[in-house]
């Protein structure tokens, strides 16, 4: 019984990190028409900034404040975002989308080698915070209460996001700028500035779910890698371009991909791809999607 | 004889009803123009007929078969062709490939993998002579990409005639181009198309061109037939002058 | 060995033993040693320097394993290069690759340290999913070859069944799961319920394998519960440790090693697996030994790869291990893993069997002859004792195993030096002539020749 | 009439047999001069050519970006592999008509499901279909032995023995290679017509106007599915050609990078040409073997290429090359 809760948790655990990766790349899509394959390296860059942050200050720092280090990662990521927006992408929104997805497997090679270069090949850990929080009794079983955490900042980011979205006057010209940029651009909006924002809080919510993620496991190469392809799934479920979509689509491959390690492990993996091919087919869109 | 007929044809978009219940009828032979303001619903209803757009109701009979349900492709296939306002053209291939291309698929000859397009002489000739008979033979191995605004429209109207349609839609195969320019495209398209004996159905605003080159003239406003007649008799008709002559020339 | 034998007549018969007495297996050969003075050369010997193709992984996950292993060789290189270089003239070259550029780059890059880097050996090798691919090519190039991993039984079951240029110099990784499995039998003879969770690719398969085979034999009554296989270099198992915890065993077998290993524990520690059943690792210590946290459980079965750990044999009884551990420590300012040992060793191997051949016929020794004089070799390396069996190339030293403890001298557990197991390699791997078998051929000659004990 | 020779003549099949026949030639001329380490890299640039082209029939030709071609590569592979592991299979010819079927099966499964979308969803569907073999390869690893991958022996060519007396390496830089080039040169022959048969100007005109291809008739979906069946075919190929090179198979081959380095290569020499993508393989070839070898930031080093050359030669080299020529014409008049 208490070990059927323990997997919800894990599934919404995976789900929560998933969707702040997922939710960045379908805010940049939904509003630039980007697909930014090198999304999960900057999932991977977030990890790694908080992983070196904390263990920089693990010297003697006091634990609130090793906390409080937590979201260096996301802003960091945030920062990489807001240099590469108008250095890298922005030539390209004119050109064929095959450009903009080179450009940014490109990107992608580049970022993996350039955190290898500065944080060298071993795993990167900042377990401390991950162990100081020590663990919750549940029934017999007991379960680490950071994972909580992880989870709780994920429903807060979810929370906060759609409030940005739908509540301020930022994410109307937001919406507006992805249903129509040239009419949003002809009532005056800095489409710009509109990207280079968007894309920045896309980055963010990468480097957050690194940032969340990495006391608990650690930060490895090609971790990126191996997120992109689950955001992608995640995002095709729920529709490129659509937050609820991420979110819904996080809880699923969240949940299947819990329940999929014990019962149908041989095919965990490809459960998830055909679920994503299947709502593909289905609602091309996705299933929160605009239809394009 | 009745070439294409539509029955309560209707087409809406939110409320508006683009094309209102129109029963739409072209002969055999004829060149018939079809005019009205701005939303009046011509092009609408060209491209329900043409499959563009789904109907929402209504049928559309071509040589005594109902085509409402088929695809586009299918209603080439019958000898429905079109040409386009605004220009859609292959621009990264020439113009011999653009006009040739038809020709090969009207021949069923683009399912061939295997086998070199150069090598199908014929086509090729027809293709040039095609181009020669719409004034293009100069630029033939120019890319669609590269030629004026003019020679753009003449092009489009080529692919459509290429495919030696039964029943070819032209719609308003001068705008963008300057008034200097339109009599000379008009001139050459309604010549080809009558030396082919081509039944053509000309979209057009300016009221001089359809006068002067239809046998019958179709008035359309606000999604519904207004008029039908000789050139004559539209000039007479009281709906019309008031509603579509008047805007047009004011 | 025939009719019904206790769990102890056969732990015995296999010679399992607690702080074992070093080089049983020693007995009866000619052993050379590692550091000792340089014999003036016969003949006259080219100066140009020899060049060694190391690949192994210098970039992701894997480098845990690489750099150590890398470390190990230029310890040696250097040793030898201050005396002058092999023979006294050739200075060791080592041109570095990086095995993490995958399989298909690996095997071009083979090919062009070969053909046009014109290597004179090629050494390294981590990932036992690499041997199986770089083996055959190395043969095809004729490329003199001492892979120091990439373990798996399939290199020479398999993919080359007959070497002639390349050898291995750590132990086969059957080795790891048997050992593995003969610790718990001896330690833990009650265990009746066996979880798994083995990182999906082939070392934690035949980890897998060679564990329930052992088991099977040596604890009949013990069943498989759960089995869990995370992908490898993946540090999420929050998962794969709720599946375990459900399937409430008395012991978890798990092959998990280094980043891995790390993450895997410390979400262990707060799942409170460790306080619910016993574990037994089999790499959980080898990788880096200097990597674990005192947080660490102790009493933990603690694998080495059934290879190496720095902390045994001790110095006091083995003087090569403490000064190769001294050395070590004093170059890289860490503590040497298996893959140290296995490399320097390795490079030791090159330059005693370049001698004794020098020996024989003066001048510089063509490979044939380098090879002759690897064939059968037994040296004394850090870790003990190395057999280099002529008829499969495969490196033999006897396999150890132990117990995670914390003491005050390190900063991180070590092994329990009072429970050490060591365990005579022969007695747990397929004797020369065995027929290949699937999925190896230790898997056969254990499953068809160990009787099952009989419940005492 | 008269022009019409004349323009045909401008542009007839015999246009291209100046520049190919100079290659051809020295394709078959290059292993008696260079050493065999080259012919070797050589002979890996021209099976990936093959892939390369069939790729580009999507993107070149038809105005597809599939993310998923590893898939059919790898299928290509693994045929030849279970070949080997389950039937014993030794003769190349068998493997290759086995990869054939198998990736025509796989590729008509796939094409069945993606032709109905273009652009970014089109390319993350072929990515998500590809990534499913992949873990299905990843994961059966009693099968696919896992990320071990399957070992191939060396394969009989027409049914010969060895003649090289089990010299691998010799074998590769002869035999192999000349095979490999025989059907090199036969599957760029093949492509070449296809592109310029009247289906290969149907597909460039759905490329173009996919609105106006359907009003000349064209049955969009069909050919769209035509062309992802040969260009799945012809990375099968490339795929079990690839293995006797490798000697073995790995899930590496089927995971979503490797198809980013199909489009790399072929971006790189231009996939607005015919030539541009089997320049293209050739070429990353070398290069991602020249950078591996010279510095452990080998990946970064591509990256950097890759993106400058998608901002500064985004026509790839053959086309930045075919777009200056006639401006070096005129230099040359002046």
């Amino acid at each position: 019984m208490d070990i059927l809760v323990i997997h919800l948790f894990n599934a919404l655990l995976y789900a929560s990190v998933l969707f702040l990766i997922a939710g960045g790349l379908s805010l940049i899509y939904g509003v630039m028409r980007i697909v930014n394959l090198a999304h999960g390296n900057l999932y991977a860059f977030g990890a790694y900034v908080t992983a070196w942050v904390v263990g920089q200050a693990l010297a003697g720092a006091h634990p609130v404040v090793l906390y409080l280090l937590l979201p260096v990662g996301a802003v960091a990521a945030a920062l990489l975002g807001a240099i590469l927006e108008p250095t890298l992408l922005r030539p390209f929104y004119r050109r064929a989308e095959e450009y903009q997805l080179l450009v940014t497997f490109g990107l992608l090679m580049i970022l993996e080698d350039l955190m290898r270069f500065f944080w060298g090949p071993y795993p990167l850990t900042a377990t401390s915070l991950f162990e100081k929080m020590g663990s919750l009794a549940i029934g017999e079983s007991v379960y680490p209460r950071y994972n909580l955490l992880v989870i709780g900042i994920g429903v807060l980011a979810a929370a906060f996001l759609w409030a940005f979205v739908y509540k301020t006057r930022f994410g109307v010209v937001l919406r507006a700028t992805s249903q129509d940029m040239r009419r949003a651009s002809a009532m005056g909006v800095n489409v710009n500035r509109v990207y280079i924002q968007a894309f920045t809080i896309g980055c963010f919510m990468a480097g957050l779910g690194g940032a969340i993620v990495v006391p608990g496991q650690s930060a490895v190469l090609g971790m990126g890698v191996d997120a992109l392809v689950l955001a992608f799934v995640v995002v095709v479920v729920g529709g490129l371009g659509s937050l609820e979509g991420a979110l819904f689509g996080a809880l699923i491959v969240g949940i299947v991909r819990e329940f999929g390690v014990s019962v149908f492990p041989e095919v965990e993996l490809a459960v998830l791809y055909l679920i994503a091919v299947v709502v593909l087919l289905v609602r091309p869109a996705g299933l929160f999607g605009r239809t394009a | 004889m009745n070439l294409l007929q539509t029955t309560r044809l209707t087409k809406r978009f939110g409320e508006t009803r683009a094309v209102d219940s129109v029963d739409f009828g072209v002969n055999e032979g004829e060149v018939l123009a079809l005019i009205g303001s701005n939303g009046a619903g011509k092009t609408s209803l060209v491209n329900v007929v043409s499959g563009l757009l789904r109907p929402d109701s209504g049928t559309i009979v071509f040589r005594g078969e109902d085509v409402t349900g088929l695809s586009v492709h299918d209603r080439i296939r019958a000898g429905i062709a079109r040409s386009f306002q605004l220009v859609n053209l292959f621009d990264q291939l020439t113009l011999l490939d653009n006009v040739a291309l038809s020709i090969f698929s009207r021949e069923d000859l683009t399912r061939q993998l295997f086998a070199l397009a150069d090598h199908h002489r014929a086509v090729w000739e027809e293709a040039f002579e095609i181009l020669r008979q719409f004034g293009l033979a100069i630029s033939a191995t120019q890319l669609a990409g590269g030629i004026s605004q003019g020679e753009r429209k003449l092009l489009d109207v080529a692919i459509a005639f290429a495919l030696r349609p039964r029943l070819l839609f032209l719609d308003e195969p001068t705008s963008g181009v300057s008034t200097r320019e339109k009599a000379p495209i008009m001139d050459v398209i309604t010549a080809v198309v009558r030396l082919n004996k081509i039944t053509a159905v000309i979209i057009e605003h300016d009221m001089d061109v359809v006068f002067r080159y239809s046998d019958r003239i179709v008035a359309m406003h606000q999604g519904s037939i207004l008029a039908s007649g000789t050139p004559d008799e539209i000039r007479r008709n009281e709906a019309v002058t008031t509603n579509l002559l008047g805007a047009a020339h004011a | 060995m025939k009719g019904p034998v206790t769990r102890r007549d056969l732990l015995a018969k296999l010679g399992v033993t607690a702080a074992a007495t070093l080089g049983a297996s020693a007995a009866g050969f000619g052993v050379a040693g590692i550091a000792r003075a340089q014999e003036k050369p016969k003949g006259t010997i080219p100066d140009k320097p020899f060049r060694i193709g190391h690949m192994t992984f210098f970039t992701g996950p894997g480098a845990v394993l690489g750099e150590p292993m890398h470390k190990g060789n230029l310890l040696a290189a250097e040793e030898i290069n201050a005396q002058g270089g092999l023979l006294g003239k050739r200075k060791i070259e080592i041109l570095k690759a990086d095995e993490a550029a995958g399989l298909d780059a690996n095997v071009k890059e083979m090919r062009r340290l070969r053909l046009s880097e014109k290597i004179d050996m090629f050494m390294g090798i981590t990932s036992s999913g690499n041997t199986p691919a770089l083996g055959p090519a190395a043969e095809e190039l004729k490329l003199l070859t001492i892979f120091i991993d990439g373990c798996t039984d399939n290199l020479f079951d398999k993919a080359v069944p007959n070497p002639r240029y390349i050898f291995r110099v750590t132990n086969i990784q059957s080795a790891d799961g048997s050992t593995c499995a003969l610790g718990v039998a001896q330690t833990w003879p009650d265990v009746k319920k066996v979880a798994h969770i083995h990182p999906d690719y082939a070392y934690g398969r035949n980890c897998f394998e060679h564990f329930s085979i052992v088991s099977k034999k040596l604890l009949p009554k013990a069943q498989n519960v759960s089995e869990a296989w995370p992908k490898l270099f993946s540090t999420d198992f929050t998962s794969h440790i709720t599946k375990t915890l459900g399937a409430k065993p008395d012991l978890l077998v798990t092959s998990v090693w280094g980043g891995d290993y790390i993450s895997f524990y410390k979400q262990a520690l707060q799942h409170g697996l460790f306080d619910k059943m016993r574990v037994a690792t089999t790499l959980a210590l080898g990788v880096a030994p200097h990597a674990i946290g005192k947080d660490h459980p102790e009493g933990v079965l603690a694998g080495v790869h059934a290879n190496y750990h720095f902390s045994y044999p001790p110095g006091n009884r083995w003087p090569l291990n403490k000064t190769f551990v001294e050395k070590y420590k004093a170059k890289f300012n860490e503590y040497p893993n298996f893959q140290a040992e296995g490399a320097y060793t390795a490079t030791h191997i090159l330059r005693t069997a370049v001698e004794k051949a020098n020996k024989l016929a003066g001048g510089w020794p063509d490979d044939e002859a380098i090879i002759s004089q690897i064939e059968g070799m037994m040296i004394a390396g850090p870790g003990g004792y190395v057999y280099i069996r002529p008829d499969n190339h495969q490196g033999y030293k006897d396999a150890i195993t132990g117990f995670s403890k914390n003491v005050p001298e390190y900063p991180f557990p070590i092994l329990d030096p009072a429970r050490i197991i060591t365990i005579p390699i022969r007695n747990i791997t397929a004797p020369p002539g065995w027929p290949k078998g699937d999925p190896t051929s230790t898997y056969t000659w254990i499953d068809q020749t160990w009787p099952t004990v009989k419940q005492a | 009439m008269s022009t019409v020779p004349l323009t045909l003549r401008a542009r007839s099949p015999m246009k291209a047999l100046p520049w190919a026949v100079p290659v051809i030639v020295l394709l078959f001329a290059l292993p008696q001069t260079i050493d065999p380490y080259k012919t070797i890299l050589l002979t890996y640039g021209l099976v990936m050519g093959i892939a390369a082209l069939g790729f580009n029939l999507l993107l070149g030709y038809t105005g597809l970006l599939s993310f998923g071609h590893s898939a059919y590569f790898g299928v290509g592979a693994y045929t030849v592999a279970l070949m080997f592991k389950y039937f014993h299979v030794r003769s190349m010819e068998l493997f290759l008509l086995g990869a054939i079927l198998a990736s025509l099966v796989v590729s008509a499964l796939f094409g069945f499901v993606c032709v109905r979308y273009t652009r970014i969803f089109f390319g993350i569907l072929t990515l998500a279909l590809s990534q499913v073999l992949w873990s299905l390869a990843f994961k059966f690893y009693g099968i696919t032995g896992g990320t071990d991958g399957l070992r191939v022996p060396t394969p009989t060519l027409l049914g010969l023995p060895l003649d090289t007396g089990g010299d691998k390496i010799l074998f590769l830089a002869r035999n192999y290679y000349y095979y490999v080039l025989g059907f090199f040169v036969a599957c760029a022959l093949v492509m070449w017509v296809v592109v310029n048969s009247p289906f290969g100007k149907a597909l460039q005109a759905i490329r173009d106007n996919e609105t106006r291809a359907e009003f000349v008739g064209i049955h969009i979906r069909r050919y769209r599915f035509v062309a992802f069946l040969v260009s799945g075919v012809f990375t099968g190929i490339a795929g079990a050609l690839w293995v006797p090179l490798n000697g073995l198979t790995t899930p590496d081959i089927l995971y979503w990078p490797f198809s980013g380095e199909i489009v790399f290569m072929t971006v790189l020499g231009g996939f607005r040409t015919f030539s541009g993508p089997i320049f293209g393989a050739v070429v990353f070839n070398y290069l991602k073997t020249s950078a591996v070898g010279f510095t452990t930031y080998w990946q970064a080093l591509l990256g950097a290429i890759l993106v400058f050359l998608v901002l500064a030669l985004p026509a790839g080299i053959v086309g930045t090359v075919v777009q200056l020529f006639p401006l070096l014409k005129k230099r040359l008049a002046r």
